[in-house]
């Protein structure tokens, strides 16, 4: 049986068409919901890349934690969350959050959230690597109003 | 003993990524207190406001209990996503 | 130059992965939200298949219609919204709703948005096939209750 | 002429899905109550209240005005996505 809940913290690139292909088997479950980021350069100063660490061990529980969380909030069939660590360059692929359910609103709703927590509740911090040297990236404080909306 | 660790921008400042410490600290907010008693950097990387601590693995507060053996982490806001 | 929208109203499957592909190429949109829907087999008496219905003419204007409106509540960048018309088969694909942004929370709403008005005034009639017959599917109140939410 | 067109299960009711219509309604409204007085199966399938109509492909209340040369449409409660 596949597992309803599949989490990765990886260095190797995904791919949402793979992931996406093993939440089809659930006749039940008509809604999905994807979200996925990329690294974007909107700096002033040309990004040439990006650094992700993490707290090896407690990043997983984090995020099992978040998606148990929204499994008491809303009917839902199988999660998948991936986030790659490392460097990354421009334009490549971050973070992964995919949901199934039979209901639309809670399928959005779901996926929302748990982008919500991870962005503010999991241990990976940022670092960018421009034209003039490397910097941590700051937090946000929308990402904490984010939070609180829940 | 007290396994502390610390990351990102944090890890950087203290120029260590982990230290054996000795179990005593009733709490995390003891425990600050006698990493910074340490003086420089210790003093003024922890004092950031905003760093966040977790307890074996699970965001706590200050008030949270340490106990032998724990691994307790110093961090700052985290920016994934 | 690739179009910002893409509408389709369509007989033939589709691929979110190559649909995906298409909206990698906007730097400065790092989010990207999707939403997919299927077939599900929920009824008591087991569903054989599904007839969709459309109004020709009417339904890709009303659908260009819904993302010109999300375009001026939020700050997005590529929109891609597919509808699949004709029979079709329990677990097959129905639409696909892909909407990037620099934003998060604007790509979320966006595609909420665009589904929530998808369902209600989009023109498009499913009439489910099971073994004790056919019959038209009923609206649904909580989908015009979406709708009153934006 | 008006283009009066139907779908889904009025489309089945009416056993039609087009028709030419003489202009001269000044709205929907009339044009409803006009197509009604052909008798059944018109007047029972048209009378349903949660009916949504179109003009030229656009979704509009009974109040919208006709005009020679426009299509109008009568459909039940949309079901799509």
């Amino acid at each position: 049986m596949t597992p309803l809940t599949r989490i990765a913290v990886q260095n190797e690139d995904f791919s949402l068409a793979d992931e996406y292909e093993r939440l089809q088997n659930q006749a039940e479950c008509g809604a999905i919901v994807s979200f996925s980021g990329r690294v974007r350069d909107l700096a002033t100063t040309p990004l040439l890349h990006m650094t992700l660490e993490h707290y090896p061990g407690m990043t997983e529980k984090a995020l099992a934690d978040i998606v148990q969380q929204a499994r008491t909030r809303w009917p839902l069939g199988m999660i998948t969350v991936i986030h790659r660590v490392g460097k990354l360059a421009v334009n490549e692929q971050i973070v992964l959050v995919l949901v199934s359910s039979a209901h639309r609103q809670a399928a959005f709703n779901a996926c929302e959230f748990i982008m919500d927590f991870l962005k503010s509740r999991a241990p990976f911090w940022k670092k960018e690597t421009t034209t003039e040297g490397t910097h941590w990236v700051e937090a946000k404080a929308s990402d904490e109003a984010a939070v609180k909306r829940w | 003993m007290i396994n502390v660790i610390f990351f990102a921008s944090l890890r950087e400042a203290l120029g260590t990524a982990a230290i054996q410490w000795p179990a005593g600290a009733v709490d995390i907010h003891t425990l600050t207190g006698q990493l910074c008693a340490q003086g420089e950097p210790w003093a003024s990387a922890l004092a950031r406001h905003d760093l966040l601590c977790a307890r074996n693995q699970q965001l706590c507060d200050r008030t949270e209990s340490v106990q032998d053996g724990d691994e307790i982490a110093f961090f700052p806001p985290v920016t994934g996503g």
